[in-house]
């Protein structure tokens, strides 16, 4: 008897592999199969979340006997099939089909396509891991791995230095994340001696807690530090705009619907460690606000259309991991759930717009576009509407507001930080549909675009429509886990959605009246526009420990140790005086010395009687 | 069959081998390379159906253990031996040229570097097997006296010479070191015998001066063979000038059967509480810092021996780390890896070394385009050492902290956790210099079928072990560090 | 008479250790180990170790000090003596030396049996443990260890057994060891090699 | 005598080889300090055999071990010259000083 969850997670795995190693010589065969397989996983998910038995039973990985031989438990590869893997499922799928299709045009002229659909079956592998994994272990390993594949496919055109230098950097921020997850797992598992989620909510519903006060909110942190690090908030936020270098549909899936929603993900399924500790949820809203009002005001001052997009995506996850923090985590998933449709569908529409003006990106060459790809215009405008929330009609709106109840009913502060990212959320997003789409067109390749072709607005449509039922009631209380759904009943839901229709309306009539007909940004700030300096830091910092690491190192050896006790270069021969004057470094000699004294020590330390 | 003719197999190839090179002067070595490498195969086979029971009681038993421990360690030694011959096979013109110097047309020379592995191939098993401390001594030498005969065996170049005296020096010294300290475990005890020594000291409370004294002078014996901190000092220099076959037979080989003996030795003294409230301490300490030590130091190296010499005193680190955890099926788990991954990067280096000229990391620019294939066993075995999930080298890290968590060393996983993140970074610089940086020549670069083979069986065993560990977790079978023979108590001790 | 004799061996073997270590020339410097390995053989014999004394001036005194002069001789390093000796070297080795000694001699006065006085070799009491552990009374051994006219006992006959029946696999890898040396040594000294 | 006097002894010569070895720079004295130190712990040896009778006897193990352990010397001073040797062809110098071809 076939697993469904399990036929499910090892699909695309399978596809990945088919396609990289029997269809590399074929672009068309691998996208269509791709494509299918895809498809195929929706199906599947489809089926699960109406009822067909998920059942999966799980395959023993480790003894954990080597491990742990207190423990006798073993680490599974467990999936844990409830409402909230498989309604993230869904929407994993669902966009993973639609990009996969809007791919087929996209790609049509990529000689790498084979690595690309691999790349992206590898991807749907990793996300489908890291939904349906059953203890934090597992979802570590898929979590590497959807890192990985992030990694090849930012880096598709590898030959772009560009695209190069921003999946290494994606990698390596994501692994500083990372580490953070595996200590805080090695945190958990050292106190609770699991880390299987059942077992550990199971251990806190008993209110049995081996682990209390700056030691928990140091074991949460640090779980935390991974969806830092996945879901790009700062201080690690920096990989994301530059991994928009990936081809549009892999941002699409990837840095919009899907991967940099994995964090959140991640920090829902924990969401009863995380209300335990006040501390650690303070910090992770307070992380969370602040990343969605930094990336909200960078993102009023980006020229490239899919990086405007990217920091809005970062502001939007800084919205869900603020809910998070402020225990809202269902609003948080339903805020992950609405975005990553309309973001999805924002994406694909940038792409659309990108493949049809010759991969244009500076929304200042664009213009005049609504009468020339009027298709992709209305569902781009929809779009928009979704992420700034228009009241009632659009799916955001319903998040949006959800988060916002509460922010308002647990700090007022962030509550406030969280409307002003509201207002600036309107302002840049009508700046980017009023530049690109408005007015007269300002390149030759503006002025000769043309509609994009059927695959790719069939995707846009699809997606579309689900940014709007997306918010409704009975879309989503059919998919999402009971008690998900928002009721704003709460006492002050009127003045919370006064204060988010004035911002609104202030941020979208402020950008009208600044952009309508211009050609050139009226507005230039220059800390905005080199993302206040962050990634300059960065750099430095690098450079700066690379070569001090190296340099204390080196220091180390030839200085302290070999120079004080042996002489070395001439600087600390002279400031020690006439003693080393005649030495020489001798190595090997040192050698020795380090030798004997180590003995020395070790005698030293242990037998005095 | 008693598995004590394993080594007496092994021995007998190689004198065999050492008999035919005399008598028959093939021009092609490679054939020594070949036989050695088949007949240590056959014997890795014969270790499936020797009996442990088979031993004589009387005069083998008592110092010769055939536990499941030195089972898979001698396993690991003849895998490790198998693969540098083949390693050695591919290196001989360098090797040729090391040795003959400018004579470059001589193919003479270079039949003692696949004949000399043997034998410290049989030494190494012995040492998997020794349960008693004489035994262990002559085992160790066999190993360190062929290693100084290897190290120094490019006899045509400075830096081998160099790397056999410092090797040589460094290596006398903690001959002397285990000797002074297996006199006073001796003198505290009057036993040589490791498994009586696992009955006795647990519960000893005399003399527990001396017992440790002599504990602490046989670890630093042993912490030079197995790289720790500070007796780590040797390794970066005879990695760099050695022959490559050479590096990588002491990173693997030399170290694993090292880690073993250690465990062996450091059991009964960590069971002592008065002794491990000292020793425990000390270990720590030094875990840590061969762990900063390794790490860091592997941070400004640029030439790709070196840059793994600073790895394997990191992962020596890692190793002591699981020796404190006390869970040596982990550190068995742990050293097949190491096997692994590290024997794939010696590969490499080989490769590069041969058709480049040179073994810095700017050697390996733009591998990627030269060598896809190659490339990516690189990348894997980086990844591994590394310990990306879903490689072996992960398995063994995590598994390794989880020990040290169980154990509650905190402060230990605290400097343990940087240092494998430092560690990504320095094995990234790998990666990158295969993937972004511009090559001298674009041309491709060709590899030999045996060391495809040799490559495509490290990298896929680097893999699979990541993902299936259960497959070599079964091989090691769970069993007391120190075995200790029913009949420990009958057999004489005394003339 | 015992302590006088131990007092002057132990002068020498320790004055020839110094000698080793403070001559510039290395020639002396073998020279005084022969000396220190002679009082160590001495030392040896006083512990009544016939065997390993003489095994020591023989391996030692006869072969390895050879093989070092021959050396020196071969090399002709006279003329780097200058070098030798830097201050700072001095103070370090004495701080080692200083402490290492220290914690050996408080070891080695914290022994339990440390203050004993030197036992006796009891012959009959090895007799009847031998014979305990099945061995013939009349072999030679026994033999010599019950013959009153022997002043001391066999200590070659007991090697030699004990090497033989109970250590033969540590004397095979002891020849392996040797066949390891001499084969290393030809490999690294010889000049063509085929 | 007892054993300490032995013992001390010993350590004295044993801590002689350790001076030595850290005051030297002639790789063949250091190498006969490493002499000096295996003679210490073969003296140490010896003297826990006399000392420490089993059924009347000194222990013949320790005494094995001593006579294996000058044989390994012998093997390993062997090889070591030989090392030193060829060292002493390619550099015409036996001083650490002058190895400097290997390093960071």
């Amino acid at each position: 008897m076939v697993q469904l969850p399990w036929l499910l997670l090892l699909l695309p795995l399978a596809t990945a592999a088919l396609i990289h190693f029997a269809l590399g010589g074929s672009g068309r065969l691998a996208a269509w199969t791709g494509t299918a397989s895809a498809f195929g996983m929706l199906g599947l998910s489809v089926s699960l979340l109406v009822g067909a038995t998920a059942e999966a039973s799980p395959f023993v990985w480790l003894e954990t006997g080597m491990f742990h031989p207190d423990l006798e438990q073993a680490i599974t590869l467990s999936l844990k099939t409830d409402r909230l893997a498989l309604s993230m499922m869904l929407v994993v799928t669902i966009v993973g089909a639609l990009v996969h299709l809007f791919s087929l045009t996209y790609m049509a002229e990529d000689k790498a396509r084979p690595r690309y659909y691999a790349g992206l079956s590898l991807f749907l592998f990793s996300m489908t891991g890291i939904v349906l994994a059953g203890n934090l272990f597992m979802m570590f390993i898929f979590w590497e791995l959807v890192g990985l594949s992030s990694y090849l496919l930012i880096g598709h055109w590898f030959t772009k230095k560009s695209a190069a230098e921003a999946s290494k950097k994606a990698f390596l921020t994501n692994r500083i994340g990372d580490f953070g997850f595996l200590v805080g797992i090695l945190l958990i598992w050292g106190a609770f001696g699991t880390v299987d989620f059942n077992a550990l909510e199971r251990r806190v519903d008993l209110g049995n807690l081996p682990l209390t006060g700056g030691l928990l909110t140091a074991g949460i942190l640090c779980l935390f530090a991974g969806a830092v690090g996945k879901s790009a908030q700062f201080p690690l936020h920096v990989w994301l705009p530059d991994a928009m270098e990936g081809p549009t549909p892999v941002s699409a899936l990837i840095h919009a619907a899907t991967m940099v929603a994995a964090g959140v993900y991640m920090l829902v399924r924990i969401s009863f460690l995380i209300a335990l500790d006040p501390t650690a949820a303070m910090t992770i809203a307070w992380i969370g606000g602040g990343t969605a009002l930094l990336a909200a005001l960078l993102a009023t001052q980006q020229d490239d259309i899919k990086r405007v997009l990217a920091y809005s995506t970062l502001s939007q996850l800084g919205y869900m991991v603020m809910a998070v923090g402020l225990l809202a985590s269902q609003a948080a998933y339903f805020h992950l759930f609405t975005h990553a449709f309309f973001k999805a569908l924002l994406f694909l529409g940038a792409g659309a717009v990108i493949y049809c003006c010759h991969h244009e990106q500076n929304i200042w060459k664009m213009g005049g576009l609504a009468k020339r790809m009027p298709l992709t215009f209305a569902t781009f405008a929809i779009g928009t509407a979704c992420l700034i929330a228009v009241p009632y009609v659009t799916s955001g709106f319903y998040s949006k507001e959800a988060i916002l109840d509460s922010a308002y009913a647990a700090s007022r502060p962030l509550f406030w930080i969280a409307a002003f990212v509201a207002l600036l959320t309107a302002f840049y997003m009508t700046r980017l549909v009023v530049v690109a789409f408005l007015g007269k067109a300002r390149s030759q390749y503006a002025r000769d675009a043309v509609e994009a072709p059927t695959p790719m607005a069939f995707a846009l449509t699809c997606l579309t429509l689900l940014s709007i039922v997306g918010g409704f009631r009975f879309f989503a209380e059919a998919i999402l886990p009971r008690g998900f759904y928002p009721t704003f009943d709460s006492p002050h839901h009127n003045f919370v959605m006064a204060v988010s229709i004035i911002c609104l309306l202030a941020g979208v009539v402020a950008s009208f009246l600044l952009y309508r007909g211009r050609e050139k940004d009226p507005l230039h700030i220059t800390p905005l526009r080199r993302g206040l300096y962050i990634d300059d830091l960065y750099t430095g910092l690098i450079r700066l420990f690379q070569d001090g690491a190296a340099a204390v190192a080196a220091a180390f050896d030839r200085h302290i140790l070999n120079g004080f006790f042996l002489g070395g270069t001439a600087a600390l021969t002279q400031a020690v005086g006439s003693v080393f004057r005649r030495m020489q470094p001798g190595s090997l000699h040192f050698y020795l010395v380090l030798a004997a004294l180590g003995i020395m020590l070790l005698i030293w330390a242990t037998s005095t009687v | 069959m008693s598995p004590h003719y394993l080594e007496i197999f092994v021995i007998g190839l190689a004198l065999t081998l050492l008999m035919a090179d005399a008598f028959f002067p093939a021009r092609e070595k490679r054939v020594i390379a070949w036989i050695g490498a088949s007949g240590l195969a056959i014997v890795f086979g014969l270790l499936f159906v020797v009996d442990p029971a088979a031993l004589p009681p009387d005069t083998i038993a008592p110092y010769y253990s055939a536990d499941p421990h030195a089972l898979f360690f001698k396993g690991l030694a003849l895998i490790a031996t198998i693969f540098v011959l083949l390693l050695g096979c591919d290196f001989m013109p360098v090797l040729r040229r090391g040795i003959n110097g400018a004579d470059n047309d001589r193919k003479g020379g270079v039949a003692e570097s696949f004949i000399l592995p043997l034998f410290a191939c049989a030494g190494m098993m012995w040492m998997a097997s020794a349960t008693d401390l004489i035994f262990l001594f002559l085992s160790l030498e066999l190993v360190t006296i062929s290693f100084y005969v290897l190290v120094a065996s490019m006899r045509r170049q400075v830096g081998s010479l160099e790397a056999g005296v410092k090797y040589l020096l460094l290596g006398a010294l903690s001959t002397g070191m285990l000797v002074y300290g297996i006199t006073w475990v001796f003198g505290a005890t009057g036993m040589t015998k490791m498994s009586q020594l696992a009955v006795a000291v647990p519960g000893m409370t005399d003399n527990i001066a001396a017992l440790t004294f002599g504990s602490m002078l046989v670890l630093a014996a042993l912490a030079f063979k197995v790289g720790l901190f500070p007796f780590h000092s040797w390794i970066p220099d005879v990695y760099q000038g050695a022959p490559t076959p050479v590096t990588a037979f002491l990173a693997v080989a030399s170290k694993a059967a090292a880690v073993l003996v250690l465990a062996r030795f450091l059991d009964p003294f960590l069971n002592n509480p008065e002794i491990a409230a000292k020793l425990i301490p000390v270990l720590g300490v030094i875990s840590g810092a061969t762990l900063l030590f390794g790490n860091l130091g592997a941070l400004g190296q640029y030439n790709f021996k070196r840059l793994m010499a600073y790895s394997s005193i990191a992962h020596a680190g890692f190793l002591l780390l699981g020796i404190l955890g006390r869970d040596f099926t982990l550190v068995s788990f742990y050293l097949g890896a190491y096997v692994c991954m590290t024997l794939a990067a010696f590969f490499a280096i080989s490769i590069v070394r041969r058709s480049v000229g040179r073994d810095d990391l700017s050697a390996f620019n733009g591998l990627a385009r030269r060598n896809p294939a190659l490339a990516f066993t690189l990348v894997v075995s980086a990844a591994s050492l590394a310990g990306v999930p879903l490689t072996a080298g992960f398995i063994g890290k995590f598994g390794v902290l989880m020990g040290a968590v169980n154990a509650g060393y905190w402060p230990l996983v605290a400097v343990a956790v940087p240092a494998a993140a430092v560690g990504f970074y320095y094995y990234f610089k790998i990666v990158r210099h295969m993937f972004w940086e511009k090559p001298d020549d674009l041309e491709p670069l060709p590899v030999g079928r045996l060391s495809t083979t040799a490559l495509a069986l490290l990298t896929a065993g680097t893999l699979v072990l990541g993902f299936y560990p259960r497959l070599l977790e079964r091989a090691i079978q769970d069993a007391p560090i120190v075995p200790i023979p029913a009949a420990t108590a009958n057999t004489a001790d005394t003339p | 008479m015992d302590s006088i004799l131990f007092y002057l061996f132990a002068l020498v073997m320790i004055a020839f250790g110094f000698g080793v270590v403070m001559n510039r020339n290395p020639v002396t410097s073998a020279m005084c180990l022969v000396g220190c390995f002679l009082g160590v053989a001495a030392l040896f014999i006083m512990l009544d170790a016939f065997f390993i004394g003489v095994v020591q001036i023989a391996v030692y005194a006869g072969a390895v000090i050879v093989l070092f002069v021959f050396i020196l001789m071969l090399l002709d390093i006279a003329g780097e003596k200058r070098r030798e000796f830097p201050i700072h070297a001095i103070a370090i080795g004495l701080i080692v030396a200083v402490i290492v000694g220290g914690q050996i001699a408080m070891v080695a006065g914290s022994l339990d049996d440390v203050g004993g006085k030197f036992p006796p070799i009891d012959k009959a009491a090895a007799v009847e443990a031998r014979v305990e552990r099945g061995n013939n009374p009349d072999s030679t051994i026994n033999t010599i260890l019950t013959d009153p006219k022997k002043p001391s006992y066999p200590d070659v006959h007991i090697i030699g057994e004990a090497l033989f029946t109970r250590y033969p696999l540590h004397l095979q890898i002891v020849a392996v060891l040797l066949t390891v040396g001499a084969v290393g040594v030809v490999v690294l000294s010889k000049k063509r090699l085929e | 005598m007892t054993l300490e006097h032995y013992l001390i002894a010993a350590g004295i010569l044993f801590c002689t080889g350790l001076f030595g070895m850290i005051v030297r720079r002639n790789i063949l004295v250091i190498f006969m300090c490493l002499e000096l130190i295996l003679a210490s712990a073969t003296l140490t040896l010896v003297a826990f055999s006399r000392f420490r009778l089993t059924s009347g006897l000194p222990d013949i193990d320790a005494q094995m071990l001593v006579f294996f352990v000058i044989t390994v010397a012998a093997a390993e001073v062997a090889v070591g010259l030989a090392i030193i040797v060829s060292l002493y062809r390619s550099t015409q110098s036996v001083h650490m000083e002058d190895l400097h071809t290997l390093k960071g």
